[in-house]
């Protein structure tokens, strides 16, 4: 029960291993990861094994290399800003045939394209994504709010229309860390695009 | 990553006319680039004129399925369409006159957002696949070991009561059917016809009178435009006579000879040009 | 590090099984045992991975065995007739500190809705809440369990779907005596409520 100052397994002092042992940085971040039930940041993730973030972070990887390596039926991932246990796809099927309930319901291609504009100009009005599409976008987004991938940001401070934006659930389901991992928009427009405003806008 | 090409593409593209078939388009831009991408063309001016016509083949045979919101989008679209395709028709010359400009800049305003909207389009269907392969991976999340579920925070509801009950009453409302908003509709407040009363009965005092003169006492710019659209009703039915100097200059006003004797205005009904 | 747009959907091609296809027993198996919410008896893991139960046991032990030999921060337990995956005893203190760290928990807006409706349609399925919310409520449904405002209370006679209630917890953190002390909702209702049932239902 004593804390020792060596460098050995820092996090020992109440950990209650039988041994008189503590687990180690990768053990106890397994354990955490496990009862977690949204991705942890790295920041809190280093504070409760009470690491420096460079090591664990450094430990993360490592378990998550090794995961794939003994091609192990879980995954270690880094998405929306922290780290998740998830099943491996290859496992996919039978963990469907596992959990058979809620399937993801396919989007629709609307709503996918309202989801693209919102994610590359966020806050963004509806109007805004309408003028884009062509098309009006209202009932698609509520579609999209509903499934909690986009959330209401505030509103416009000119206009006063509801702004919204992308949420972590969103970065999720497409398995990105953060928005800066969204592939560029400018190589899919031929030129210095958008007549309208600024591009990418505050993607981040 | 190579950009792939989306949407009903090519391969059904037979010879022989345009086939209707029953696509639903999202948006004037998804048919514009799906037509685009049937003749394999690249997105230029040639490929824009070449399927006006086919794009408003679409437009026409959908009229009966038409969202009136929807529909405008694709009207403005195909009437931009239209205007290129009749550029194209005449022999070019040098852009001097303000309406090759205006159409320059209405047609790369098109482009640009065909490009645009194309950009997105790759994108979604990127998320599509991504997230399709994201799909298969489940993530982690089951109850709390009975251990650990002690020790959770507790939870902050952070409402009063009156404020919970809020929230309930908003989730259990019924929900109406939404109703097209007729709010920004408004009753119009003058008709041509009235304003051409009021008219003739003060040139039959008058005989001849500057517009200017004739307005007096309007109550605002719609009954000016009403009055002034019932002089030009006037004139075409050959009721009273213009005379203007110049450019811009005073318009005036004058009962046509044949007004003098007594052609009641009621028989005149505004809506039956042509 | 970061899982960029352009990747490649991940190795899809074996992942240990045998002869390369598909994934080994074992992985699917933690797979299976990653997102199994309590206790999975042997015969339906069996039936999961499709292998004789007999090959299923031997594999379960073997893979609870290697997590402790390699002293693994997640532990495989055969408890109540079925397989779990649990946290490791060691890291009980480093899991404690996750768990009871930070502040207080605010309820996102899905939380709070469903509370709503559970509160004041109880008892009542998570179907009927859906429905009513208009997306699925499952995972929220799960966490206002796991935080203690909704408890299960039997299963619909009909439907035998399970239906749930909220706690005296609840009513403790909303400052309620009781559940009569909830405000009626007909002030807020504008119009003539609830063509669904007989509006507040049996909610005391």
């Amino acid at each position: 029960m004593t804390a020792t100052m060596t460098d050995q397994p820092a996090q020992a002092q109440d950990a209650g291993g039988p041994a008189g042992e503590g687990p180690g940085v990768a053990a106890s971040l397994e354990a955490v990861l496990l009862v977690a039930d949204e991705p942890v940041p790295e920041s809190v993730l280093a504070e409760v094994v009470q690491r420096p973030a460079a090591d664990v972070i450094a430990v993360l990887r490592e378990l998550a290399d090794s995961y794939t390596r003994e091609r192990r039926g879980f995954d270690l991932r880094e998405v929306a800003g922290g780290w998740r246990l998830y099943t491996r796809a290859e496992c996919a099927g039978v963990v469907q045939r596992f959990v058979s309930d809620g399937q993801e319901v396919r989007l629709t291609q609307a709503a996918l394209e309202t989801l693209a504009v919102v994610a590359y100009r966020q806050p963004v009005s509806r109007a805004r994504v309408s003028a884009v599409r062509g098309v009006n976008c209202d009932g698609v987004m509520r579609t999209l709010v509903l499934r909690g991938l986009v959330e209401e940001a505030g509103t416009d401070q000119e206009t006063g229309a509801t702004l919204f934006r992308t949420t972590g659930y969103f970065l999720e389901r497409l398995g990105l860390s953060g928005l800066s991992d969204l592939p560029e928009l400018t190589p899919f427009l031929p030129e210095a695009d958008d007549m309208t405003d600024g591009g990418r806008g505050n993607g981040q | 990553m190579t950009i792939m090409t989306t949407g009903e593409t090519g391969e059904t593209a037979a010879a022989g006319g345009f086939q209707v078939h029953l696509d639903v388009f999202e948006g004037p831009f998804d048919l514009l680039l799906a037509l685009i991408s049937k003749h394999k063309l690249d997105i230029t001016e040639i490929a824009l004129s070449s399927v006006t016509d086919e794009f408003i083949g679409y437009i026409t045979a959908l009229a009966d399925a038409w969202e009136l919101d929807q529909a405008s989008y694709f009207l403005v679209v195909a009437a931009t369409l239209l205007d290129l395709k009749a550029a194209r028709l005449l022999p070019s010359g040098e852009v001097d006159d303000e309406e090759d400009l205006a159409l320059l800049e209405a047609r790369d305003l098109l482009f640009a957002r065909l490009l645009q909207y194309r950009a997105y389009k790759e994108v979604a269907a990127l998320f599509a696949s991504r997230m399709a392969e994201q799909a298969r991976r489940f993530p982690r999340r089951v109850q709390m070991e009975p251990r650990f579920a002690e020790v959770l925070p507790e939870v902050l509801i952070g409402l009063g009561a009156a404020e919970f009950a809020a929230i309930a009453a908003r989730m259990l409302k019924p929900r109406t059917p939404a109703a097209v908003s007729t709010a920004h509709l408004h009753m119009p407040q003058t008709s041509v016809r009235e304003q051409a009363e009021i008219l003739l009965a003060r040139l039959r005092s008058l005989r001849r009178a500057t517009f200017r003169q004739l307005i007096a006492g309007c109550a605002g710019t719609y009954e000016v435009v009403a009055r002034f659209l019932a002089v030009l009703e006037l004139y075409r039915d050959g009721l009273v006579g213009l005379d203007q100097a110049d450019p811009l200059g005073e318009l005036v006003v004058c009962l046509a000879l044949r007004q003098s004797s007594q052609q009641d205005p009621d028989q005149e009904d505004d809506r039956d040009h042509d």
